[in-house]
């Protein structure tokens, strides 16, 4: 892959124009900006106070029917999940293939990766009947000298979750000691300060690069298994039960292709405004534009596989309970949801097929809309339709979110944007020294000749 | 070399630390309390002020009952052998001796107030469980597995009310959480099964 | 607690309250202060240990049948009402709405204290002497053949004591109004047989039992000693069982019980029988009594084939009826729902003929020597009304009736009241005849007061006070002996006894006497007391046909009129004829044929509401000559299509906040006229209009259908009895082929012997349960049950629309057939944790809340839940509930016990919190007590020591318990029975619930 | 490395350059040099030629201890206090893999880093430093006394430094 960047598609810019252009997005914000900000905060505010609400009544002021016992929120939870993981894809898995095209586009992804792991990480507690005992899911001592159940795939799910956002977080932290060091030097005043500590000295000796460029590797090596163990996990949570719609072997890949689908997705849906906004066209091209539409036509793909294969088990199994389950996702009461996740993920996609769409920004940035909401909406498909079409007819019954679920879901989109946000004008979003890694230093023969 | 045996050490030290920290801590739970054998004379003016426990709307001395006199906490706790809850006396049962008994005592005047009135006494309760445990006295106090075996019920009773006998005013002794009954009852082969006390 | 409980008497509060056990205390969280009070009694009550039940005979007053009573005492509150085992009329059984009298006792809506009519039309409390004065002054006013005194069906002395009391003051103007008081049947048998009397059927030596339209396991006579004995007939016991054929335009709830259920047209049911008299006499099946030759004359008019027509029921069904039903012992049953409409005289006029025919009477149809007390029939409360406008009634009283909301508003029962100058109720609740009233003195509970009651003749059964008076009621019969002192004169001479005990003991004394029993009465007494009652034999008559016979151009049977439909009001087997529906209990128990809560609904076939273009939940209007009604539809394929069906016992608007606005009455459609026999007729003409308004149902029913799951499996006789029984297996075939299914066996059992250390070694129980379809009717006292033992929260319409119904313990119902040939069926089946083996929700759950027990039980630890749900979703029975809201905190909307409801929570059991699970325990505080006993007696647990609520309520007998691990326990045998199935088997989760196939007694066509 | 002590800095624009520059001190025997770079750069590090970096080992050792601990934390709990879930075994290994693999991610992960600034902090340099170096320029550091600045200084130049400074 590493040639998917032809090093004259890419008009070179020297170093030190990198530096400059990039250096540059952390100027002053505009008014934009502090609107911006302004409202993604009051929506999260909205949220809490949501949140307080059913705290204080109980989680009946969701919309849960039962047997109807997860919803929106387990959806959403799964989903932020998921937009997790591209990150890390192109971040570690991209890296250790030696993919030039990533450098550019890396940082803004994995950022998005750390704040989407941080709101994901809010919805089990959002969930859960009695918030203010949700600590006994870890496994501390206590006087009642009693343990959690590693046998529950939700316990994996904590420490899966809890691991994945820690090594994410170090391993974006990493990757920005090199640039801080970089933005220290044209910096001034308090923010000069903060790049002092937060570059932790790097200097970019030969003995810091020769840790550094092997640890950077490890933290990689380490963090493409974590991320397809992540999702899988949470595949389980739902793979794990016997809840027909549920019961599937094929899940972990399933849910992993459309983690990265929805990601990569995301990743598009945050990068077009930003390239504008930071004047970072002339490194975040319409050739990074193809090469993520070429990952999430991948990625499409074998989600779309999977919906396919998931009916053809249905059928092949013989089981009635799956039969009837997937009969009831494609035609019962839910139809209208099942059909815009086929549509949105499953047909959508196929339009990158065509060279021209891939290389049109604005057709990218509406598909990225697109496959953000079918991937959610293919989260509450799983869940809630399954589980309102189970084992017992006498016990099936029919849920629609209440306006608390809703207020909560826009809270925890605020919250992601109000980090994201925050970290594109304090810090690079694109990596200064990977970019300038791929382009040649000059040398004493060219200059002269 | 070094730095890399201490690093060796340092992370195996870590994880045994870790493991450490997690077994389960001990509440102790307090045996009988000592020579009962030897007449045990209950201090005469005390300052209630200072005394630990609730306030109750009459001093009634445990100290003087069961300790001086060695009454049987059976006698006012009649039902503790037979029912999950020991039982309060009735005003009529302190009344059976206090008719004639302690009248000079202003505490005294103060249960004939009650029973003259016909009211009942507000005690405030001291061992306070939580409305999801079940405590069977009567399992407890007739118990003769492990070192319950060659307890007086009487010193069954101090095992969770502690020196009662000596308490001018009662306070709670055991902490009453689940660590200090699961340690009991784990000493004394007893079944934790979480059914044994929640449902 | 008691700050808030405004009008209870705090101090005997105080009294009773005694040491509260953990249910209650996670009630009085509340208290001012955060410290929680102990309060001892001032003088302790003999045979009274706080912490330990007591027990106390008494009697069911919930309905006339006259249940008796094991009232479960905690520190003097009574927490449960169970079945009096000695008792002849129930054996031990209650119904649901015996369940729910705890909910009279405790109702936050009874009159505190007497009321009083203020000059501004409302009523203001005043204290007992002025009550009692301003009682004496009224009936002292006006002369003794102007007073009128009203009670229920008052079968005891209660009832000689209220007319010896009208005689004091030289008054015989008693009525005792009963809302159903079988006015056609006793017609019939006078008409017939020549004497007023109510037949006796016995049902336990019926191999054959034909109803028409009796609902004789839901509220008609006495439902739980009838299902009983319909069990004990009807239920499969080693390879035979009876018949049950069901003859009535709906499929009710007892109609769901039946092998065979015939729709006639609506009020055609007589002509049936007479044509099967026909058949009977035609072709001499049974010998048939001598004078049965007067009647050849006139059963020749009901030859089959011309009633097949009229009753559009083929003739050769009747000539197999008639063959059939005089093949064994049987008995054809008249009177409830089939014998309330215009010509319902006829109709059980016709069933008593031809069981006279077929050599019945004397046998299964039997009239005893005494005849109890007759209730005063329709058209004599229609003759009160009348007077009443005339203004020939001075003073009227009215004690345990509500005539009302219970006679149809054509009657204008209340602008005729308004004509009495001076109305006093007795009643316990401000329901829409006491807030008629002028005066109101409210009696005690049952449960408070000393009184007894014959419901059958030579049963006498006892009620005695169970508890101190909650509230500042008191005992009408006191009531009205110091009216009488006070009023002096010959009415003190004339009632010397000072107290109503003493009445009751010299009316027991003289029983006594008749019984011929030499011991001293306070043995005898104190022996009636414990027993509940004392019971006597009463003989029967033999009886011949009447000379001259009634009329029998009444077999003319009811005419459905051509337009429109037929509407049948039938009483809800829940709230009875509407006195249930202030206890939430009842209101929250799904209708066992339609499983909707909380409200009225009109049950109209699918093909008839197509023609209207009416869906379930659509809100049509029913208009009637008499009146109209609003009510959502209910799609019921169990009913003819030209026939609706609405249940009565809604539209309440008084009776407390658990009833007030609530649906609609359906007597508003009924007319005030008295039909010829002096009932009310029940079948009327309406028309139907969709109003285009629409309500979610509050339905407990997610699907109807079973989607060939085999969750309600049935075998029919022969399969069973010829066939290979395990070749029976319905729904699909297991997913995986034998061989494999041996391996995975085994490899379960490796996985099993993992577990088996520690707790786990197996020298406990394993605890489990079956439950024989062929026994259950789907009659859901144990659902009352259960919502009594356990403390669960009954959460209002509005959340039950929305599945979030509490109850542990469901009756699902499925509905079979009904379409293309098929016969129609419905089937039911007790659903509740199954407590499996591999339990799927035990290894989802992250803290160990739910976890399976050394004894076999899946537990659910409260405390412990952190509310993830993921069991409840792992569940493929649904049987786990999740508390949305807080239950117990009075600032919500969804608090469930306003006080003193709370009262009646059982001490042994948790209130459960916010946030957590719960599902059923198997009664685990039952277990868990045994065992401590068991263990103080240092003996073994004996097998059916333990027993389950819903077991031991269960009329029909259907639920065993017991230890699985034992080989001989009644529950290992049932385990084993060929009938024996595991619902949702194949998913190896291992149930400890083994439910035996229900039984169709039918020829499979 | 004794902290200020003199030396000469010189900073390159073109890689080539630089990396002669460091064979050349290499070959005259200079070892305690600094380079600095704004990106790595192969050939600057194949003039340099290190060793490869230690940290590895901290991975490897970080990702076993969390593989042990991850069994030991499971299986240990489970056996403490025994409850049986659904029939399973008290302690199943299978379930208890994804929390040992979790673990074996975190504490491999943790251990990197501790590694990485360990022997980054360790071998840090308190020499001359040029902001440009984080730019767009290499630059060299070669600590010297006084008497062998001159010839030092001429081969820097010669390699074609952009600026030779003396660092006192």
């Amino acid at each position: 892959m590493t040639t998917l960047v032809q090093e004259d598609q890419l008009t070179r810019p020297t170093y030190h124009e990198v530096t400059r252009d990039i250096v540059a997005t952390l100027g002053r914000p505009s008014r934009m900006y502090y609107v911006l900000l302004g409202l993604v905060i009051t929506v999260f505010a909205i949220g809490v106070v949501a949140l307080l609400f059913q705290v204080r009544y109980g989680l009946g002021v969701a919309g849960y029917t039962p047997p109807v016992m997860w919803g929106v929120y387990i959806a959403t939870f799964v989903f932020w999940v998921g937009i997790a993981h591209s990150g890390t894809l192109i971040s570690a898995i991209l890296y250790l293939f030696r993919s030039a095209w990533r450098t550019s586009v890396y940082r803004t992804a994995e950022a998005m990766t750390v704040f989407a792991v941080m709101t994901a990480g809010l919805f089990p507690l959002i969930h859960v009947g009695r918030i203010w005992y949700a600590y006994w899911l870890f496994p501390y001592p206590n006087q009642r000298q009693l343990w959690v159940n590693f046998k529950s795939p939700l316990l994996w799910d904590v420490f899966a979750v809890s691991t994945y956002f820690t090594v994410s977080t170090l391993f974006l932290i990493v990757g920005l000691i090199p640039d801080l060091a970089a933005v220290r030097e044209k910096a001034t005043g308090w923010r000069k300060k903060l790049y002092e500590i937060t570059s932790l000295g790097w200097r970019g000796t030969d003995q810091q690069w020769r840790h550094y460029t092997r640890g950077y590797l490890y933290l990689a090596a380490l963090a493409t298994p974590l991320v397809l163990s992540v999702h899988s996990v949470v595949s389980w949570d739902f793979a794990m039960s016997i809840v027909p719609g549920w019961h599937a072997t094929i899940f972990a890949p399933y849910f992993v292709a459309g983690a990265i689908y929805s990601g990569v997705a995301m990743v598009v849906t945050l990068l077009v405004p930003l390239r504008k906004v930071f004047k970072v066209e002339r490194y975040i091209t319409v050739e990074h534009f193809e090469n993520l539409a070429k990952l999430l036509l991948l990625t499409g793909l074998i989600v779309g596989y999977a919906y396919a294969i998931e009916y053809f088990i249905a059928w092949y199994s013989g089981s009635p309970y799956e039969r009837a389950s997937f009969w009831n996702r494609a035609f019962g009461e839910y139809w209208w949801a099942t059909w815009t996740m086929i549509t949105c993920n499953g047909f959508l996609p196929l339009l990158l097929f065509s060279r021209k769409i891939r290389r049109s920004i604005p057709a990218m940035f509406v598909l990225s809309l697109f496959v953000n909401l079918g991937m959610w909406f293919e989260r509450f498909v799983i869940i809630v339709v399954s589980l309102s079409f189970e084992y017992e007819p006498y016990a099936m019954g029919h849920y629609t979110p209440s306006w608390v679920e809703w207020a909560i879901l826009a809270g925890s989109f605020a919250w992601f944007f109000m980090w994201f946000l925050l970290f594109a004008k304090n810090f690079p979003t694109v990596s200064i020294t990977e970019v300038k890694e791929i382009i040649p230093m000059p040398r004493k023969e060219r200059a002269h000749a | 070399m070094t730095k890399r045996a201490l690093f060796v050490t340092g992370t195996l030290v870590a994880a045994v630390a870790s493991v450490s920290l997690l077994t389960s801590q001990s509440t102790t739970a307090q045996g009988p309390q000592g020579d009962t054998a030897v007449p045990y004379e209950a201090p005469v003016d005390i300052d209630t002020a200072g005394l630990p426990g609730p306030k109750q709307p009459i001093l009634y001395r445990h100290d003087v009952h069961a300790g001086q006199y060695e009454m049987d906490c059976r006698y006012c706790h009649f039902a503790a052998e037979v029912s999950p809850s020991p039982a309060l006396p009735a005003v009529a049962t302190c009344m059976g001796c206090h008719i004639i008994a302690g009248a000079a005592n202003p505490e005294v005047q103060k249960l004939r107030e009650y029973w003259n009135e016909r009211r009942p006494i507000e005690w405030i309760e001291v061992h306070e469980m939580a409305p999801f445990v079940r405590f069977p006295h009567n399992r407890h106090v007739v118990s003769d597995s492990g070192s319950f075996k060659e307890l007086e019920v009487v010193e069954k009773c101090d095992v969770c009310h502690g020196p009662i006998r000596r308490m001018p005013q009662v306070y709670q002794f055991a902490s009453l959480k689940m660590g200090w009954c699961i340690t009991c009852h784990e000493k004394d082969q007893v079944s934790i099964d979480c059914t044994l006390c929640h449902y | 607690m008691a700050e808030n409980s405004n009008g209870m008497n705090r101090r005997r509060f105080l009294k009773v309250l005694g040491v509260t056990g953990g249910g209650a205390a996670a009630l009085t969280g509340c208290s001012g202060d955060g410290a929680q009070k102990l309060i001892p009694y001032i003088v302790p009550p003999d045979n009274q240990i706080p912490g330990i039940a007591t027990w106390y005979a008494s009697t069911c007053r919930e309905c006339p049948a006259g249940c008796g009573l094991h009232v479960r005492v905690r520190e003097g509150r009574p927490v449960k009402l169970e079945g009096n085992p000695d008792h002849p009329v129930n054996g031990g059984r209650l119904c649901a709405r015996g369940q729910a009298g705890l909910q009279g006792l405790y109702n936050p809506d009874r009159v505190r204290q007497p009321l009083a009519r203020a000059s501004d039309g409302t009523f203001e409390p005043i204290s007992w002497d002025e009550a009692i004065a301003r009682i004496t002054e009224g009936v002292n006013a006006v002369p003794g053949d102007q007073m009128r005194f009203m009670t229920g069906s008052e079968a005891g002395t209660f009832d000689r004591f209220v007319d010896d009391w009208l005689a004091a003051f030289g008054s015989t103007g008693r009525i005792n109004f009963e809302p159903f008081a079988y006015e056609a049947l006793r017609h019939a048998s006078r008409s017939v047989f020549g004497i007023d009397a109510l037949p006796r059927y016995d049902l336990a030596s019926a191999r054959y039992v034909l109803s028409f339209g009796t609902d004789f396991l839901e509220t008609w006579s006495n439902p739980v000693g009838q299902a009983r004995a319909f069990g004990d007939s009807h239920g499969f016991r080693d390879g035979a069982m009876g018949k049950f054929v069901h003859v009535e335009p709906r499929m009710s709830m007892t109609a769901m019980s039946a092998d065979e259920w015939i729709a006639p047209a609506p009020g055609t049911e007589g002509l049936i029988a007479m044509a099967m008299a026909r058949v009977i006499v035609r072709d001499g099946l049974a010998s048939v009594p001598s004078d049965v030759a007067r009647l050849e004359s006139i059963l020749d008019q009901f030859e089959p084939d011309s009633v097949a027509a009229r009753t559009d029921v083929p003739a050769e069904t009747i000539e197999r009826l008639a063959r059939e039903f005089v093949s064994e012992p049987s008995v054809a049953l008249a009177g409830g729902v089939g014998c309330q409409h215009a010509e319902a005289h006829g109709t059980a006029a016709a069933v008593l003929l031809m069981n006279y025919v077929a050599g019945n009477v004397g046998r299964t149809v039997q009239f005893a020597t005494e005849s109890g007390s007759a209730p005063a029939t329709y058209a004599d409360v229609v003759g009160l009304a009348q007077m009443m406008r005339d203004g020939s009634v001075g003073a009227l009283l009215v004690h345990s009736a509500n005539p009302v909301y219970a006679t149809p508003p054509g009657l204008r029962f209340v602008e005729a009241m308004r004509q009495v100058p001076f109305k006093v109720s007795f009643s316990r609740f401000l329901d829409e005849t006491a807030a008629e009233c002028d005066l109101v003195l409210p009696d005690h509970d049952p449960l408070e007061q000393w009184n007894d009651s014959e419901p059958i003749p030579g049963v006498h059964t006892l009620q005695q006070p169970v508890m101190q008076p909650v509230f500042e009621t008191r005992q009408t019969g006191d009531v009205l002996l110091t009216v009488a002192q006070q009023a002096g004169g010959r009415a003190a001479t004339r009632l010397a006894t000072s107290t109503y005990k003493e009445y009751l003991e010299a009316a027991w004394q003289r029983l006594q006497r008749r019984l011929g029993d030499p011991r001293p009465f306070a043995a005898f007494w104190t022996e009636a007391l414990q027993r509940g009652g004392a019971w006597r034999e009463v003989g029967t008559r033999a009886v011949r046909l009447a000379t001259p016979m009634g009329r029998f151009g009444d077999v003319l049977p009811w005419v459905a009129p051509a337009d429109g439909l037929a509407l049948v009001a039938y009483p809800s087997p829940a709230l009875f004829d509407g006195r249930g529906a202030n206890r939430p209990w009842l209101q929250e128990l799904p209708d066992p044929v339609t499983k909707v809560t909380w409200s009225t609904w009109v049950e109209i076939h699918p093909e008839t509401a197509a023609e209207y273009r009416i869906a379930e939940g659509d809100i049509v209007e029913l208009a009637s000559q008499a009146g109209s009604i609003r009510v959502p539809a209910y799609l019921y394929p169990g009913i003819r299509r030209d026939c609706v069906a609405v249940p009565m016992g809604q539209g309440h608007t008084a009776f407390g906040r658990y009833a007030e606005g609530r649906g609609a009455n359906v007597l508003s459609l009924l007319s005030g006229e008295p039909t010829a026999y002096g009932g009310v007729a029940t079948y009327t003409a309406v028309t139907l209009r969709h109003t285009g308004a629409h309500e979610r149902l509050a339905k407990t029913e997610g699907r109807p259908r079973q989607l060939g799951r085999g969750i309600a499996q049935a075998i029919a006789l022969e399969e069973l009895v010829h066939g290979e029984p395990h070749e029976a297996h319905e729904g699909h075939a297991a997913p995986v082929p034998e061989h494999i299914e041996d391996v995975l066996d085994e490899w379960q059992e490796g996985e099993f012997r993992e577990t088996e250390q520690g707790d786990y070694a197996g020298e406990h129980p394993r605890w489990a349960m079956a439950v024989d379809l062929s026994r259950c009717t789907g009659c859901s006292a144990c659902v009352t049950a259960c919502h009594a033992e356990n403390n669960i929260a009954t959460v209002g319409a509005e959340l039950v629309s929305r599945g979030r119904e509490m109850s542990w313990l469901r009756i699902e119902r499925y509905f079979e057939g009904g379409e293309n040939g098929v016969p129609f069926e419905a089937r039911v089946v007790p659903m509740m944790c199954q407590h499996c083996g591999n339990a799927p929700c035990e290894p989802v759950c992250p803290v160990f809340a739910a976890y399976h027990t050394p004894d076999g039980l899946n537990a659910q630890i409260y405390n412990r839940c952190v509310g993830t749900r993921y069991c409840s979703n792992n569940c493929p029975y649904k049987v786990r509930y999740f508390n949305w809201f807080d239950y117990q905190d009075e600032a919500d909307s969804t608090f469930a016990w306003p006080a003193p409801l709370h009262w009646l929570l059982n001490p042994d059991v948790t209130v459960r919190a916010k946030g957590v699970m719960e599902k059923c325990t198997f009664c685990v505080q039952r277990i868990r007590d045994k065992q401590h006993a068991a263990t103080l007696a240092d003996r073994e647990l004996a097998d059916g020591e333990v027993v389950t609520a819903c077991q031991q309520t269960c009329p029909a007998n259907a639920i065993v318990f017991g230890d699985l691990h034992d080989p001989n326990s009644q529950v290992s045998r049932a385990a084993r029975d060929a009938r024996g199935y595991h619902v949702l088997g194949d998913l190896n989760t291992r149930p400890a619930i083994t439910y035996l196939k229900k039984v169709r007694n039918i020829v499979e066509a | 490395m004794s902290a200020g002590a003199g030396g000469i800095l010189a900073s390159y624009v073109h890689v080539d350059a630089a990396a002669d520059a460091i064979r050349a001190l290499k070959a005259k025997g200079y070892r305690d040099f600094t380079v600095y770079t704004p990106v790595p750069n192969v050939e600057i590090a194949q003039a340099v030629r290190h060793r490869v970096s230690p940290v590895r080992l901290w991975t490897l050792l970080g990702g076993l201890t969390g593989c042990a601990a991850g069994f030991a934390l499971t299986l240990w709990m489970s056996y403490d206090w025994p409850l049986v879930v659904g029939g399973r075994p008290i302690g199943s290994v299978i379930p208890y893999v994804v929390i040992a693999f979790e673990l074996t991610i975190l504490f491999g992960a943790g251990a990197t880093i501790l590694g990485l600034l360990f022997h980054s902090w360790r071998t840090k340099q308190t020499g001359p430093y040029d902001g440009r170096f984080t730019d767009d320029h290499i630059g060299i550091f070669v600590p010297c006394p006084v008497e062998r600045r001159p010839d030092v200084e001429e081969l820097l130049q010669a390699s074609g430094a952009e600026e030779v400074r003396v660092e006192t």
